[in-house]
Parts: structure tokens; C-alpha cells; sequence
């Protein structure tokens, strides 16, 4: 981007990222939420056009309505503000596993363009990492079982890439019929939202097309910011902006955490 | 069978046992890992689906020779230092690790709170965890033919939780994000648990767990026991002290200046019922 | 979502399906049960581990052409006679029977709920139920060898429950003995729930659990729907009726009396919220 | 018995029955119960000598204290007076499959000589039988998990088989090595105990042997009332008569319930 868009630009990147997260979510959905930004969208969703959300996070909490972001996916206010809370073994059995989830809202540290994530090392030996990263969590059964997943980070070279270096939560695999031989019966992604755009799967070959473009961002610095010869749709969309109302209260729910994320 | 912290630990934690400590973000009983610091216990082989701050003191401290985990990082805030530290430059001494996933360490645990030899669920496959873990395999439905994953039954030798109450017969009482803590007791071989207070009679809670005395070992009085996380209805998470800690576990240098006053020169306040 | 009860059952209950209707002795949901025999539903198969006097009413009005089930007596009592009759006899139809143990059928019910094609556990071993059964295998354990009974998931097309109490949005909480009921509502396809009644907010129980709206296809407001079972805090186990039904049931004729008197001509109340 | 014998009694054989079984518990026992006698026997040991003892109903009912006998296995009283009420697959699989629980109680309507019991079916086929019993409930998984079981049934020809109808639920099945074939990983039967005496299991061939008979209860009436060429103990005890406080307290709980057993 040029520096006169920015200067124009009374968002920031993140921001537009978050809040076209946050507007991929209907007011019936179920979404298993991951912390960070995934959480911070899933929240707005839920304060803007999609109060009937139901919001369910790994610690148990089932239709948890906080009000304020929360550091851990445990805060004490998730489990407060819960329609109820279950144990670890039956959020993960008897709610995610049986696909009982819409949407899956997933981070990740390094995507190729199927969709694939790597959260757990960076480098060429898991013995022996460059960097150690958190590793799974619940990344691979979301990724697995519900019904659709959503995936939110930052669009460059270094996160986009053509082979990431360790798969840890499998999108579609190889390509067509892989979820079907791993025996995943969610559908995969549905998208992928960046603070450049929005990436979409192919029906026929899985791979993630650029589908929609923030507004102020230009189809050059997409593919620029992409490890792989990323296509774009022909039916290229163009988000719109963020209103004042989503800015206004992302902002004030960015001013109730202590999340630095 | 209500016990100071420092003599329960001594008489049930030994060098080279398998101990878990579990408390998913809530009630995580960081007293005890404490305690377990200043006895000098080694060679623990740690078990937790999230290490958090707690088995990064203990894994910086030495205790650790392997960990078993699903998810190593400082939630909201970024890196486990001491963890990263030891897998990537074996400080302060080398540590193995057995990594999963939350689906299947939680099914792991549950296996052997069932005590079955193995658990199945849908996961591992399309990841390539699955090269890189023990204790998972794929087997074939015998009715349908999917295929799925076993993950094999966890037994520590040692479960040890924190809760927000006792009775004075030694059945527990923890509320809110109850997480795997039932599974993990009642997986081991011994299970110490740390509370905030002993009380006359349980009221009801909503999302309550009950541990009934008849299998917990010893119970400790630890109030503030689970700090810096938290116990609801006792104390918020202390989200200022994780974000804290990104500073003072970064340098090995400051993380031992810190271990030093905070831990090992910072004996645990002797409670007896 | 909160209808009548006639218009749930009418719309969400169909000839030739299979139902499960639970409650351990507990919170059975007999109201509902009287109007499926009024509606004259038929060739159900009904799962529940303890066919009790709801489906002896059930099996006598011969709604079933197939039982699936654990424990087939009157509690306390002694036989059900209906039942007996159906399977003696094949009165008033010829009833299939699929019988397990409850520790089987109830892991058929978790593996339902969990999504998942099978459970395991260790069970049937030693019985001759194993030869008279279907959905059971033995299989061996991937990483012990050990020998292990697998049951397959049972998914019923309609599960029924009673509970005490549900909201304005259609979140349910049940307390006291909660059984199967959780389990058994989630395997299913459609989930009918009659409750007590609709309070503004729930408040802590000891021993609840609360079924969230969105797994919920309809709520009917049945007051005492469970009797002559038991709601915990409403409702006290009528239990000369369980005795009298001993004599009631006994024979074709007093049967066929009651359940003309007592359920075909006697119409639910309709109660709207 | 004679007449003259049983003129004699302060007491009926079922008391006796029950008295022996309630005397069997320990204080620091924890005990799955059964509805019927065995549940009778056991809330008698915890209202006698055993006020510590834990009771453990298959309805999720733990450590349960009730002042009456209940009808069925689920009543309010039991879950109104337990420390904790469990999920029905909680039951199962945590506490009783996990071998934490030390004695099953448990009934029978049949039974042979290596304790195996049937509650199944009477007559010779499955699928026609003569009388169509309620079948397993939780017998058969507590006969395989708990570490020892007690069976407490009326003794005669009737009941006690050479061979019976059905095996419902493990015994030592054959003889010895069968429960580990099996794949039981509970002890077996530690003790049967009738309206007669008290039968235990050879150590060796796993058959029950008469060790004790009850006060004014000859050895050729449990001979007559057995269906095989039963075994006595050399060293054969005989019941202590019960007590008055026993005989009060059985009978006040008695009055208490309206259980027919």
C-alpha cells in the first residue's frame, strides 16, 4: 500500500481483518472459538448484527457470552457468563467431535493453499526446531470436525507458503478426496481472512483463490504478500469498509482486555 | 488425610515418577509445583495438556527429564521461554517430549480414569503429529470399517489439582471450568489435592465436580494455592503476572534471580486443618 | 420451539422409527409416551435401558415391533408383565428383543453422542448374552492385546426426555439423577423434551446438567409429566402405583381396561407457554 | 428344619439371611448394591457396625446415606442423601469398570457351583422361554469389575443348578482361568450367602463350599437344598444368632419401604 492509502485509511489492517471475521458469522451460528483474534471477532460478531451466536470454547464454556475480551480461554468471565460449562473430555467427545459445531475459528503461525495450518514448529527438524511453537491444542479437531473452519491471520511470505513445515491441523490435505481418506467429517475451510482479503477454496481443485479484497488494497500486494502463485477469482469482490459502529465497539472491546494479541 | 503441602509432596512425590498437574487455566495448582521446586524433586516425567506457567518454573528449575502436552504456550501472551528453552537448547538439562493433541491427551486421560488400555476418537489423522507422537495408532471400526484413532491410557503415578474446597472428611468440591481434573485424579495411582479452604458442608454451584475422599491420598490447605491463575468465587487470574512472566522467564539470567527469591527462598506458609 | 405436546409428537415422532425415551427411574417421560399410544404411532423400535412401566404400557398398546433395552423388571416389584407377555407370548404383537447389559447399552448411547461408530469397554465377557446379541464384538486392544468388548453407537431417529425445568430461549436443566439423558439426547437425530415448567433463569443445582436449545427440536410444558417416576423437588416416586400396576398389568383384560380409561380417553392438557 | 426348630426362632431365615450379608461389610468398604436384599443388607451394616461404610447405587448415586430402604434403585432419597450423583456412563466406566469399587452385591434367580448366576431367562431357549427374567441390568459388569462380589439368594433345588439356564453374569465360568480368559478383571464371587449359610470358593477348583451354616439350620437341609453333591467345609462355622439390635433395626427398616422383596 501506498503511504498516501494509509494516511487515508481510519483503520488499521488488523481491524478490517476483524471485522470481516467477525461479519462471516450469523446470527445462528455455533462457532468453537480459538483465542486472539479469532475470539476478539467472534465477540463482535456477537455485540454488532449476530447477538443470537452461540460462541463455545475449548475450556467447556458452551454459549458463553463475555463481555468483555478475554487473556485465556479460560477467563473466569467465559465461565461465568456460560449457559453452562463441561468438562475437557466431553467439550472435545460429545460436542466438537460429533459435529455438532458450525464453524471452526482457527489461527495459524505458517498456511499453504490448501488451507493446511502449522502451529507446532518452524524450521526443517521437529527434533531439533528453529523455533517451538505451542503446537496443536484443539487446532486439529476443529480443524476436523466442524462443519466448516475459518482461518484468520496476517497475509505474507513468510505465513503463506507453498510447503509449510509441519502440517498440525489439516485442511484439505493433498487436495481433492484427502479429508475423505483422513476420515474428517467436517467440510474444511470455508475461508481464509487475512488483513488483505478474503481466500475462498476452489470447489473442484481446493485451492484458496483470492475471492474478495479489502477496500484500499490492491490485487499487486496480494499476490506480493503470498508464498505461492495465489490466484484471484474473476468475480473479485471488494470488502466494505468498517462501519463506525463495528470500529467503535472493537475498539472499546480491544480498551476491556489485556490481551496483547 | 488432611496433610501439610510440603509433607504430603515428600511422602508422594519421588524422583523419576510421572506426575500430572492439571487445571485447565483455572485452578492450576502452582503451591504444589512450588513445593515440588524446593524439594529438588528430578527426573519427573510432566504430564498436562497445557504446560502454561507452571511447568515452565518446573521445566526451568530442572524437575523435568520429559513432558507430555498438547498445547505449550503462554496463553494470550505468546511463548513459554523455559519450555522453548529446553527443546531447543536442552537448558537446563534435556528434555523429551510427547507431543498431542488436547482431543486426544483429554482421551488419554479419560482411558485411564475408565480404566481401559485405550481410548478412540476421530483425530491425529492429516496431521503430521502422527509421525512424531507415541501412544497413537490407527485402528478400523469393527462395525463400519472408518478408521480412527486409539490413543493409549494415561496413568501418572501422581495426579495433583487444586480445588476450591474440602469437607473435613477429604471430599472435594471445584466449580467453574472444571476441565480434565476428575479424569486426571481419577487416572493416577495417588492424587493429592490442594484447596482453598476446608469447609463444613458443600452448597450448590453451578458446573460443580465433587472427588469423593474414598480416592485422594492427601488434601492441603493452600490458599491463593492456584495463583496466578485463579479460583473462581476466590480470586481473578492474575493476567498482569503472565504477561510479566514473557519478561522475567526470557533470560535465563532473570528467570533464576526470580526462582531464587520467589520459590526456593519463599517457603510455602505451613497450613494444618 | 416450545409446543404442544400432541403437535411435537404428531410432527417429530414416526411410524417404524426408532426412540429412546430415558430417565433412570427418574424424570421418565410418561406423559409423553401416553400420547404417542393416543396417536397410535406403531412398529417403533424403543430403546431405554429399563423398559419400566412406560414401555410396558407401550409394548401392551403394541406401539413396538422391536425392544432394545438392559433391564426388563418392575423395579422392586418384580416383573412387567406386558413385556413378558409380548416376548412369552406375542401378545399383542410379536416383539423382537436386542438385549445388552446397562454398562453395554449405555456406552452404545456415548459412542452415539460422541460422533463416534463404536464404544469400548469391558463387558459381555463371560455372559451367554454374547451369543443372543447384536452391535457387540470382541476386539482386541492395539496396544495391550488385551481382549475388549466393542459396542456399536446406537443413534436413535427421536430421543424423549422429561426434565424439571426449562428457559424462554429452550435450554434445559435437569438435576438429582441425571442418568442417560444427556447421552441419549445428543445420539439422536430429533429431541423432545417435556418439562415441569418455564422459569425466567436457572439457578445452582447440585448434580445438574443443562442441555443447551440448539440440540433441541422442540420443549412441551407437561406439569408431572414424569409420574408415577419422579421430578426431584416437584414430585415424590408414586410408588403404589408401580405396586398397583403389578395387578394391573397382570392380565390382558384389566390392562386393556386401564389403558382405555387412563390414557386413550384421557387427553393430555394442552399447555401452551 | 423340624417344626420344633423353627418354633425356637426369634427370627426368619431372610433376616438371617440379611444379617449374615449386612455382617460381611467392613466400615471402610465401598459397596455397589443391588436392588432387593442385597441393598437391605447393606444399608443395615451402615446403620450397625459399619457407619463408614460407602454405598454406590448403578443409578450414579455415591456415597448415598438413606434412612429408608429404597423401592428402586433410583428413588429420591438416594440421590437427596449421596455425596455426589453421577452421570449413568460415569457410573460405569470411571467407578465400577475401573476396579475402584470392593464388593458387588448382587441377587440371583439361578445359580451354579462356580457362582455364575443367571437373571436372564428361565427354561432352555433364549428366544422362547419359559419365564422371561429382567436380565443383566448392571449385574454382569459388576460381577466382572468389582474386586470381590457377594451373592445373597434363598438356597434350593430350584435355585441352586448343576447347570443353569443361562450365564448372565461371570463367576469363575468354568473353574480356574476362566475369569482371566475372560479378560474379569475383578476377583469373583468372595462369598454366597443364603437362608442357610454361607458358601465360599475352593481355592483352588473355584467351587463353593458350605463354610458356615446358620444357627439351628442342619447340613442335611443344605444338602437337600442344593442341586449339586455340595462340598461342606471341614472346618464349618455356624452363625453367630442375630442380635436384638440387629433384628430392631433390620425390622424398623423393614416398616420403612414398601420394597416386596
Amino acid at each position: 500500500m501506498s503511504t498516501d492509502q494509509i494516511a487515508e485509511m481510519a483503520w488499521s489492517a488488523d481491524e478490517m481483518m476483524t471485522v470481516s471475521a467477525a461479519r462471516s458469522l450469523t446470527n445462528t451460528d455455533t462457532c468453537f472459538v480459538g483465542i486472539g483474534i479469532p475470539s476478539t471477532a467472534a465477540i463482535l460478531a456477537k455485540a454488532t448484527h449476530a447477538p443470537g451466536l452461540t460462541l463455545i470454547y475449548e475450556s467447556g464454556t458452551i454459549d458463553t457470552n463475555p463481555s468483555q475480551l478475554p487473556l485465556s480461554i479460560g477467563d473466569g468471565e467465559l465461565a461465568q457468563t456460560a449457559l453452562t460449562v463441561v468438562s475437557i473430555p466431553e467439550i472435545f467427545n460429545y460436542w466438537l467431535q460429533a459435529g455438532r459445531i458450525k464453524i471452526g475459528f482457527l489461527g495459524a503461525a505458517q498456511i499453504d493453499k490448501f488451507g493446511n495450518i502449522n502451529t507446532t514448529i518452524i524450521g526443517s527438524s521437529y527434533d531439533n526446531p528453529k523455533v517451538r511453537l505451542p503446537g496443536a491444542g484443539g487446532a486439529t479437531e476443529i480443524a476436523g470436525a466442524c462443519i466448516y473452519t475459518t482461518i484468520i491471520c496476517r497475509q505474507s511470505t513468510r505465513t503463506f507458503l507453498e510447503k509449510i513445515d509441519f502440517i498440525t491441523s489439516c485442511g484439505f490435505g493433498k487436495g481433492p478426496g484427502s479429508r475423505k481418506e483422513y476420515g474428517l467429517t467436517g467440510k474444511g475451510p470455508r475461508n481464509v481472512i487475512t488483513d488483505i482479503g478474503i481466500l475462498e477454496p476452489d470447489p473442484d481443485s481446493c485451492e484458496l483463490v483470492l475471492t474478495q479484497i479489502h477496500v484500499n488494497v490492491t490485487v499487486e500486494h496480494a499476490l506480493r504478500s503470498t508464498g505461492w502463485a495465489l490466484k484471484i477469482s474473476d468475480n473479485l469482490k471488494v470488502t466494505q469498509p468498517p462501519t463506525e459502529r463495528e470500529l467503535e465497539i472493537l475498539r472499546t472491546l480491544n480498551t476491556t482486555s489485556n490481551a496483547h494479541t | 488425610m488432611i496433610r501439610t503441602l510440603s509433607d504430603a509432596i515428600k511422602d508422594l512425590v519421588h524422583d523419576g515418577e510421572s506426575v500430572a498437574m492439571e487445571g485447565f487455566t483455572h485452578l492450576i495448582p502452582f503451591s504444589a509445583a512450588d513445593e515440588i521446586i524446593r524439594q529438588g524433586i528430578k527426573d519427573l516425567t510432566l504430564i498436562r495438556m497445557t504446560p502454561d506457567l507452571i511447568y515452565d518454573r518446573m521445566i526451568g528449575a530442572g524437575c523435568a527429564s520429559k513432558l507430555v502436552f498438547s498445547w505449550g504456550g503462554n496463553p494470550g501472551v505468546g511463548s513459554l521461554h523455559r519450555f522453548r528453552d529446553a527443546i531447543e537448547n536442552s537448558w537446563p538439562r534435556p528434555l523429551e517430549i510427547e507431543e498431542h493433541t488436547h482431543a486426544g491427551l483429554a482421551n488419554r486421560y479419560l482411558a485411564g480414569a475408565s480404566g481401559l488400555p485405550f481410548a478412540i476418537l476421530r483425530g491425529y489423522q492429516g496431521s503430521d503429529l502422527l509421525d512424531h507422537t507415541e501412544n497413537v495408532k490407527i485402528i478400523d471400526c469393527p462395525f463400519t470399517g472408518e478408521r480412527l484413532a486409539a490413543v493409549k491410557a494415561i496413568n501418572p503415578d501422581v495426579t495433583i489439582i487444586h480445588a476450591q474446597q474440602a469437607d473435613r472428611n477429604g471430599n472435594v468440591l471445584l466449580w467453574g471450568i472444571t476441565g480434565i481434573q476428575k479424569e486426571a485424579a481419577l487416572a493416577a495411582k495417588k492424587v493429592i489435592v490442594t484447596v482453598e479452604e476446608i469447609v463444613e458442608s458443600f452448597e450448590p454451584k453451578m458446573n460443580s465436580a465433587i472427588i469423593p475422599a474414598f480416592v485422594i491420598s492427601a488434601i492441603c490447605i493452600c490458599p491463593k494455592g492456584s495463583a496466578p491463575s485463579y479460583a473462581l468465587d476466590y480470586y481473578e487470574r492474575d493476567n498482569d503476572a503472565y504477561i510479566a512472566w514473557n519478561i522475567i522467564s526470557k533470560e535465563r539470567e532473570t528467570f533464576v534471580a526470580w526462582l531464587d527469591k520467589e520459590v526456593l527462598n519463599s517457603p510455602v506458609d505451613v497450613v494444618q486443618s
